[in-house]
């Protein structure tokens, strides 16, 4: 399932630049984050939960940035598994950004978010409505934490 | 299913100590339809299960005043067939009947339906019209929490990790008042809606105007969704069937529906409006008439 | 008139108070000594390499007995038709589909191997995936199979198509889509299997076909067939979704090897939901050329068939297909193109009606549409062009008995169609009917169509009947007993059938292409007329008159022109015992007329042929699209009813399971994903979705059939779905094109018709 | 840790020790023996396994069997004595409401309950006490007609 938008931020594109690469400072903005830890610069292990009423998932996963094109463009993918509920999950996340000027940057994104096992079988649609609403957190979060807020709301 | 084990606490103090020693993994448990096919599925594994069902004063349906007051163990079928419910607020038994298959109504209880919080839950939304409150017990004492408030997302309710749910308490019609559940399924019987609308009107007197009026969908949003645009456009006046159809067509506006392997977005969309047409509509005929 | 006692009356069947008591044992509830509990360890992924696969930790779980992955199965290929073969029991390096089977495991209980299978470690390296058959047919589309995903292409002509529609004054081009459907057989499919230190292989399974199924793994295993022992007990539910091996029972077997010890797998609901069998879905684009006054030219149908992740019945379908277009009303042109196409998702299988539900969806709501063109009476234009006894289609399909016309004159009447038709309001009436094989095909399991009985008499008169037909509920045990107590004078009560394990029963192709009652029945028939003849003579010794002036009626047989003079039939078959001689018949019945298809014509011919029209009355919500289903009627030329109360049940059932077809079912997939995994959400219809179903059966008398009789298992649920659009066209105007007939469909169509 | 659990099946009493996990359906058929009534889905949508309980239909497959402690179930296995039929299980046998069988005791089950508590139902009533059963055989045409032609009949 992709899972993609823009929204802007009040910051110039390398200030923008060294958040989006601090993945304890993304991580921060992830509302279902657990913990972190640096494998090293390129490699983390980061471990998410998400609860939806009684189902509560926890990932342990290994993310690693696959791409790095500074100041420009960020691809990350990672792999997790909940053994405790038999499923997996795996996203790659594509992110562009773009000078709109020089306080204000527009950051693209584009992920591919895949659940397999048994939670995909029995709660695919929701688990797309609550992918989509937890990205919207994330991208939320960001923007205020990168500068003040003032771009458009996704 | 993962080995649990089943503890039986004798009061609800008792309950809201043990969830509180177990937290998460904890579950309360009642008539347990619910909860044993989540755990059949392996999607909730709890260590421990309270079982309320030992615990006395929670298994009722009585008339307090101007209310009925409904127990946290009391099943569906109980409501459903109840003859007060039937004499004081009829379309609690008819929404109820809506509900699964009678094997299902005996043993489910509608404070577990609640607590499940499903989008798609046939009592969550006739509750909110019908302006009930729910009474909730834990350690911090009691409280009363109004439907609309309770779910707060998909299968996510007000509760606090140790609070349960004790009561459920509905007021009965005024004169010339009407409510109506309607539910919109692709089969005549054991089906999820893929809209439920409840709708209370009441008239100021018969034939009289608008004094009031709920509006609620269930099925369509994450939490039962309150219309309270129509319900302002309806408010203070004389409803008639063009006024109906206007407002119906409004309806959609305010919600954003889900879309899921029950139906798209866009075919609730256009259902919202025609159901919420229909329901206003048997809701009014309903106060006219003064049947529940 | 009817001079029978036992032929077309209205009984109880005979395995009735077993079940209605509880005594009757289906599989789950089977218990054999020592028996372990087999799970198995299913693809996550739509379509993935297989990098590597660990055991080891739930091999030293406690109370594990057995593990198995694909190096234990290596080498082996399943299909019903052996030489398209490409499902591996569990996969070896690839997977295919969502549920393709990867490691499994026996263990002291269902729990313990469930946690097993947690703890079996699998890489993967995920593919993309396809899961459109339209994609996947295009270049550079993604590989399912290493010879492409095209798994045949089948290409047909009879007569000169193309001269046809020239000379056509009408050329009606249109596309129809039909989906996944699931058998939902109540019972889950499921295993018993024990390969035993004597080397024999017992196989307890929920089967449709006990004796092809034993040869199938005979030939698989490379066994000798008398060491395989397969036990088809009481069934809930087949429908064509036990027509072939599925992977769990070897997976069962290379399990039961390990532990030495018998392995009993059941499918979850899950399971059964996103690994089962399903009906193909196909994309079919139907041409059809006419003159002004309805007589029909030619055709020319094109179907992609949705073939799933593996080969099943897909290609034997699609090719029925091609038979099934040229047959079904008067048609001296035909041209037949079809693909079967791999794609991600879960494979097909056979299923009430074999191909013939999706391709009379397309023909018959052609013929609504056709004449509504013409301004004719759709009634009209299908009597114009019916099928008639004598008839050779341009295939050369030779019409023994029909009554189709008498079908569609009697739905008409009976619905109300005069009254009805085009009237106003949002209530319409539809009619389709049907033509399809009544006594099976030569298409499977060599070249025979064969049904052999046992019949052996007992001192009191009493018989056990041993068949190898497979009661699978649609009341065969039932029909042979009938004839066989028919034939030897006897009542229902003193016949005990044998049916289902493969060590005491005769050859028999199974429960299949409507073919009970017409082959096995046959057979039944001529197993009994075999013993009477012996009954007689001994008979004839008593009472001292010839075997011709005997009659076998009411337990005794007796002196035609002096019925006084008699022997109870249990004192005969005493006379006959003491004498030293054993009062047994036999009976095997091939079908004479037919062959293997031709490579070239694809015709091998077909036994008997049965008919059907239903007429179907429906009131749509306009705002809603919700259909209501208001009467609906289904007559059958059945030949002649062996037991009416059998055959309304196969009516009613198949009529309530069609429009499930027409109007809810249906998997939907999101990336391969099944959504609906479960009645919830996949909608079967329940009780009160149910109209009361109007069966009418009439009675052609088939030449070849026992007492007249041709099968009727599978034409109940053939016409459904076109009647129903039909219906739904009548009285909304409009045309629904794609399976199921969704409230969303109807109202999306009605707003762009404004 | 097992419990223990007295309860009365089709009259007769039993005291179990039972795992807090498993089903009333589990322990009816694997440690009673009592397979009449069948797994079907296991989620409670099919009605294979309805079985009586203090007087109600339930699906078993949902239940947990603790909840049976000192209560009463019947299961179809209850229904006959010796040779003699329930009038329901005849009407089942008699009207060709039985194919393959396998939801025949869950529907018959049903039916029970719902004549107990209402000796002459309509037909919709009938229809909304079998909403939760389901057949795939049948069309339902045939049950519906046996279970109204015992709400015909005087005696029951």
């Amino acid at each position: 399932m992709i899972i993609d938008g823009e929204f802007r931020v009040d910051a110039p594109i390398q200030q923008a630049w060294d958040f989006l690469t601090d993945m304890q400072k993304v991580a921060s903005c992830v509302p279902s984050f657990e913990k972190i830890e640096v494998l090293n610069d390129q490699s983390f292990a980061i471990t998410v939960s998400q609860k939806v009423g009684p189902i509560a998932v926890t990932f342990e996963t290994q993310t690693h940035f696959t791409e790095v094109i500074p100041p420009n463009r960020l691809v990350a993918s990672g792999r997790g598994k909940d053994t405790k509920m038999g499923s997996s999950f795996e996203l790659t996340n594509e992110i562009d950004l773009l000078p709109v000027s020089e306080k204000e940057t527009l950051v693209r994104y584009k992920a591919d978010v895949k659940i397999n096992g048994r939670l995909a079988s029995v709660g695919k649609s929701l688990i797309k409505i609550v992918a989509k609403r937890e990205v919207g957190k994330v991208v939320e979060l960001i923007q205020e934490k990168i500068g003040g807020f003032s771009g458009e709301k996704v | 299913m993962k080995r649990f084990e089943i503890l039986d606490p004798n009061s609800i103090e008792e309950t809201c100590e043990l969830l509180a020693r177990y937290g998460e993994e904890a579950k309360v448990y009642a008539g347990g339809t619910a909860l044993v096919k989540l755990m059949k599925k392996r999607l909730v594994h709890p260590s421990f299960l309270l079982d309320l069902k030992g615990i006395q004063g929670l298994h009722f349906i009585r008339e307090e005043e101007d209310r009925l007051t409904i127990g946290a163990l009391s099943t569906l079928r109980e409501i459903e067939t109840s003859p007060l419910v039937r004499q004081r607020i009829g379309v609690l038994g008819e929404m109820i009947h809506t509900i699964g298959s009678v094997q299902i109504r005996n043993v489910g209880t509608l404070a577990g339906n609640l607590c499940l919080a499903d989008p798609a839950s046939d009592p969550a939304p006739l509750l909110i019209a019908l302006r009930a409150n729910l009474k909730v017990a834990g350690s911090g004492g009691k409280r009363t929490i109004p439907p609309e408030e309770f779910f707060s997302d998909f299968y996510e309710t007000a509760l606090l990790p140790e609070e349960i749910l004790e009561a459920i308490e509905i007021p009965f019609l005024p004169q010339h008042s009407g409510a109506v559940y309607l539910k919109h399924t692709m089969r005549e019987a054991f089906d999820l809606g893929v809209v439920g609308v409840a709708v209370r009107l009441d008239l100021e007197r018969k034939d009289g105007m608008c004094s009031d009026v709920r509006i609620v969908l269930g099925g369509v949003t994450s939490t039962p969704a309150r219309l309270q645009k129509v319900e302002a456009l309806l408010k203070g006046k004389w409803i008639d069937e063009s006024l109906i159809a206007r407002v119906a067509m409004t309806a959609s506006g305010e919600v954003d529906p889900i879309q899921d392997v029950r139906a798209s977005a866009e075919y609730r969309r256009e259902m919202i409006e025609v159901f919420v047409e229909r329901g206003i509509k048997n809701a009014l005929e309903r106060a006219k008439g003064g049947v529940s | 008139m009817d001079e029978y006692s036992v032929i077309g009356k209205r009984l109880p069947r005979i395995d009735a108070i077993e079940k209605a008591t509880g005594t009757a044992k289906y599989l789950g509830d089977l218990k054999i000594p020592g028996m372990l509990y087999g799970k198995i360890l299913r693809s996550p992924y739509a379509h993935a390499k297989i990098l590597r696969v660990d055991t080891s930790k739930a091999e030293s779980l406690k109370g594990v007995r057995a593990v198995v992955t694909g190096k234990d199965t290596q080498g082996l290929l399943l299909c019903v038709i052996p030489h398209l073969a490409n499902k591996t029991p569990l996969a070896e390096d690839r997977v295919r589909f969502i549920g393709d089977e990867i490691a499994a495991v026996a263990a002291d209980s269902e729990e313990i191997a469930e946690e097993a299978l947690d703890l079996i470690e699998v890489e993967y390296e995920e593919l993309p995936g396809v899961f459109d058959p339209l994609e996947a047919m295009k270049p550079g589309a993604v590989k399912i199979h290493e010879k492409g995903n095209v798994a045949i292409h089948i290409s047909r002509a009879y007569g000169d198509v193309d001269k046809a529609f020239q000379e056509s004054d009408y050329v009606f081009e249109d596309r129809f889509e039909t989906q996944a459907q699931l058998h939902c057989c109540l019972e889950p499919h499921g295993c018993i299997v024990h390969f035993d230190r004597l080397g024999t292989l017992t196989v307890w399974i929920t089967t449709q076909v006990p004796h092809p199924y034993r040869k199938m793994l005979a030939d698989l295993l490379k066994m000798p067939m008398n060491k395989v022992r397969v036990i088809k007990v009481f069934m809930g539910g087949g429908f064509g979704g036990r027509f072939e091996m599925d992977p769990m029972e070897i997976i069962a077997y290379f399990l039961s090897r390990k532990a030495e010890r018998p392995v009993r797998i059941i499918n979850t609901q899950d399971e059964q939901f996103t690994t089962g069998r399903t009906r193909y879905p196909m994309v079919i684009n139907i041409k059809t050329g006419v003159k002004k006054d309805g007589t029909m030219l030619a055709r020319e149908v094109k179907v992609v068939t949705d073939n799933g992740a593996y080969n099943s019945h897909g290609i034997t379908i699609t090719m029925g297909v091609g038979t099934k277009c040229t047959y079904l009303w008067s048609l001296p042109n035909v041209r037949y193109e079809a693909d079967v196409v791999f794609t991600n998702k879960v494979y097909g299988g056979a299923f009430r009606g074999y191909g013939n539900p999706q391709i009379t969806f397309a023909i018959e709501s052609q013929m609504d549409m056709i004449s509504e063109k013409l301004g004719m009476d759709v009634k009209d234009l299908c009597l114009k062009n019916a099928n008639y006894g004598g008839q050779v289609t341009c295939m050369g399909h030779k019409v023994t008995s029909c009554a189709l016309k008498d079908c569609i004159e009697k739905a008409a009447e009976t619905v109300g169609w005069k009254e009805k038709r085009r009237t106003q309001g949002d209530r319409g009436v539809g009619m389709a009917s049907l033509m399809h094989t009544g006594g099976g095909v030569r298409l499977l399991f060599g070249d025979c169509n064969l049904s052999d009985v046992f019949i052996k008499m007992n001192n009191d008169g009493t018989i056990d009947l041993a068949s190898g037909m497979a009661e699978i509920g649609q009341g065969s045990d039932t029909a042979l007993a009938q004839i066989a107590a028919e034939e030897l004078g006897i009542k229902v009560s003193d016949v005990n059938v044998i049916t289902g394990d493969t060590w005491t029963t005769p050859q028999c192709l199974g429960a299949w292409g409507s073919r009970e009652l017409f082959v096995a029945g046959n057979a039944a028939k001529k197993a009994a007329l075999d013993l009477k003849q012996k009954l007689l003579e001994e008979a004839s010794r008593m009472l001292g008159v010839g075997v011709e002036e005997l009659v076998a009626k009411d337990r005794k047989v007796s002196v035609r022109a002096n019925p006084e003079k008699s022997a109870s039939i249990a004192q005969v078959a005493t006379a006959c015992y003491n004498r030293g001689r054993i009062l047994a018949g036999r009976g095997c019945y091939d079908d004479p007329t037919t062959y293997i298809p031709d490579a070239n014509t694809g015709y091998g011919g077909v036994p008997t042929y049965a008919f059907g029209t239903h007429a179907i009355e429906v009131e749509v919500d306009r705002k809603t699209g919700r259909v209501k289903v208001l009467n609906y009627v289904a007559v059958h030329d059945v030949g002649k009813v062996i037991n009416p109360l059998l055959a309304e049940g196969q009516i009613e059932g198949a009529g309530l399971q069609g429009l499930g077809y027409a109007l809810s079912e249906g998997l939907a997939w999101e990336e391969g994903i099944v959504l609906n995994p479960n009645f919830q959400d996949y909608r079967i219809f329940y009780i009160n979705d149910t109209p009361r179903i109007k069966s009418v059966m009439i009675e052609s008398g088939d030449p070849d059939g026992p007492y007249g009789a041709k099968g009727l298992g599978e034409p109940g649920m053939v016409p459904t779905a076109a009647a129903i659009a039909n219906a739904i066209y009548d009285a909304v105007g409009v045309r629904i094109k794609s399976l199921p007939i969704t409230p969303e469909k109807i109202l999306m169509a009605l707003k762009e018709k404004g | 840790m097992k419990r223990q659990l007295e309860l009365k099946v089709n009259g007769l009493g039993y005291s179990l020790e039972v795992d807090p996990h498993r089903t009333l359906l589990e322990v009816i058929r694997d440690d009673l023996g009592l397979t009449g009534t069948k797994l079907g889905c296991g989620g409670g949508e099919c009605g294979a396994c309805t079985v009586i309980l203090d007087g109600k239909a339930v699906k078993s497959c949902l239940m947990l069997a603790l909840d049976a402690r000192g209560k009463e179930v019947w299961t179809i296995e209850g229904l006959s004595r010796g040779q003699a039929l329930h009038l329901l299980q005849q009407a089942f046998v008699e009207r060709g409401a039985i194919q393959c069988g396998f939801c025949t005791s869950g529907m018959i089950m049903a039916s029970k309950a719902l004549l107990d508590e209402n000796p002459r139902p309509s037909e919709q009533e009938v229809k909304d006490s079998l909403a939760g059963n389901l057949c795939r055989c049948t069309g339902y045409v045939k049950i519906i007609e046996a279970v109204l032609s015992v709400t015909n009949t005087e005696k029951r």
